[in-house]
């Protein structure tokens, strides 16, 4: 094989992983939630996990460099997923089409999260008799489930939950990850949408 | 001090002071108190001293109500119940915060018209049974179109009497979905307002069973 | 002023411009749609059209420079958008899973873009009761806005709406775009999904 050829074949593997780059930071783009590495794999045409978890890793560093409010996060299990970085949440939270929950479902969730499974009645108890409502709209949303235990109700956040937090599907891991987040968040409580300064500059 | 002494009366002094004393009675705990003792030998001391005082006697029996109000009091203190513990404070985590990500829907203009086509089918449904609310019920004052609707409604009547006649005469229970069997859901709609006006005449009963939406047409009297 | 503080204050303006480019970003990225200069001023605190003009233009000039397959767009109206080159649509498109909305609010809002502006109470009485929680919905999304007249709540699409199902923003156009689609696509369906094809490459 000449030089030459070397040189093209180089070029063309660059090329090609530059294409498969953009492919899977576009998949992550489009379906705005974790995607594991069978089916990053799928959209650029690979069974190699060790090529997408290559590549995607290469995105999240790309991520990490670029001044950019994104990020590309690796999570316990595999999965890959671009989002908003925490920090910028407050600011365009208003912007997002989709109708989000707002703080009280927001708060019994986390506890729910927190305690589970954990029974329904002990999750009203502790979060006051609105929880009955909050525990109706999660359930609807898909973020927890409810299971009848003679007379009382189990509640646990399901798969899902743990796709669109970005957290673990282990239980014991996820409390882990929560305990830590909930340490941070209090540290640093997010600035509600009243802040924001519209007489600046 | 002892002249005071001498001209105090007797019931002034230990143990009976405490009958008189209410300062007194307040500091001590109502249960240390043996009110029958108190009284019972300050009333033998009265006599044994021929001092018979209504006065002293009409005070002693106040402060031992008192002290039966005290001890009773006390015994409905018991009565409630203790006070529950207070519960462990419960760790309330912070709302979680949700990511923010772009999601692209699948929801396309195809799926926007197919739910228009929808919802154009059942608004027709809605129009129709609003024009026939409004046909049944003329508004007043338009006597010459009222009465040429009651004309056609006459008509109808006498139509569907004859159908609900036949039917019966089959030997079959007279239903609604029988008679409206076949038909278009505002021709439907029609025949139930004319089996409502039927009914208004007297003509006919109109029943129903317990947890059915069947309709029951029964003729009345003899057509 | 010392030629350090001058730097002090050059430096601070970088960062200022850095931390308003994010959130420009940030504000498109979710908002998933065209923002107008007055939005993406809101979420800078900034009144000033120019400011948000050069900041969006910026964020153009940075997706251009970088190998993504996103790319910021200024659209003819000065609105601008953050999406998907078209070129990768199809390769991803497969990864949404979620429609924007579940039937019953589709069709409501489907009903609304027909027979707009119209009044709220024709609109339950032409879908039921159940349309009062899809208008609220609908509101929330940003699909349709309700505006008092006396008693009455006129209602229509938003801009939002005509930029999601690619219809025109005049109602007159719209509405005739509507009617024309609709006899044409109901008549021939178009075939769905299974389209595209994922054997490519």
């Amino acid at each position: 094989m000449s030089a030459k050829n070397e040189v093209t074949a180089d070029e063309n593997q660059e090329e090609k992983f530059k294409k498969d780059l953009a492919l899977i930071e576009a998949a992550l783009y489009v379906a705005g939630r974790p995607l594991d590495t069978k089916t990053l794999g799928y959209i650029i045409g690979s069974r190699s996990k060790k090529r997408v978890q290559q590549l995607a890793r290469a995105l999240i560093e790309k991520y990490r460099q670029l001044e950019t409010p994104l990020e590309v996060l690796e999570l316990e299990d595999e999965r890959f997923v671009l989002q908003l970085k925490t920090e910028f949440s407050a600011r365009v939270r208003k912007l997002a089409v989709r109708p989000l929950l707002s703080d009280g479902p927001l708060r019994t969730l986390a506890y729910i999260a927190y305690r589970q499974p954990i029974v329904q009645k002990q999750v009203v108890d502790a979060r006051g008799a609105h929880a009955y409502g909050h525990i109706r709209q999660l359930a609807e949303m898909g973020l927890i489930e409810r299971k009848s235990d003679g007379r009382n109700k189990i509640l646990r956040v399901t798969e899902f939950f743990s796709d669109y937090f970005g957290l673990s599907r282990d239980i014991k891991v996820m409390k882990r990850q929560l305990k830590k987040t909930f340490n941070e968040l209090m540290k640093k409580p997010l600035s509600s949408d009243e802040e924001y300064d519209f007489n600046e500059s | 001090m002892t002249e005071t002494n001498v001209n105090k009366p007797f019931y002034f002094r230990p143990p009976w002071n405490i009958l008189f004393d209410l300062q007194l009675l307040e500091r001590l705990n109502p249960w240390d108190i043996n009110l029958s003792f108190l009284l019972l030998s300050f009333l033998d001391e009265m006599e044994k001293r021929d001092e018979i005082d209504f006065r002293a006697s009409g005070m002693a029996l106040g402060s031992s109500s008192t002290v039966y109000l005290m001890k009773s009091e006390l015994l409905l203190e018991l009565e409630k119940a203790p006070l529950a513990p207070e519960p462990p404070s419960d760790f309330i985590p912070p709302p979680l915060v949700l990511p923010l990500r772009y999601e692209l829907t699948t929801t396309t203009i195809q799926n926007l018209l197919e739910a228009l086509d929808n919802a154009l089918k059942t608004e027709k449904l809605f129009v129709l049974k609003a024009s026939a609310r409004t046909e049944i019920i003329p508004p007043a004052g338009v006597i010459p179109t009222l009465s040429a609707y009651l004309m056609e409604m006459e008509e109808q009547m006498d139509r569907m009497m004859k159908k609900i006649v036949a039917l019966a005469n089959k030997g079959k229970i007279v239903s609604f979905s029988k008679l409206a069997h076949g038909l278009e859901k505002l021709e439907q709609i029609r025949s139930f307002i004319v089996l409502l006006f039927l009914a208004q005449k007297n003509r006919v009963t109109l029943w129903q069973e317990e947890n059915s939406d069947e309709v029951f047409v029964t003729i009345n009297g003899a057509q």
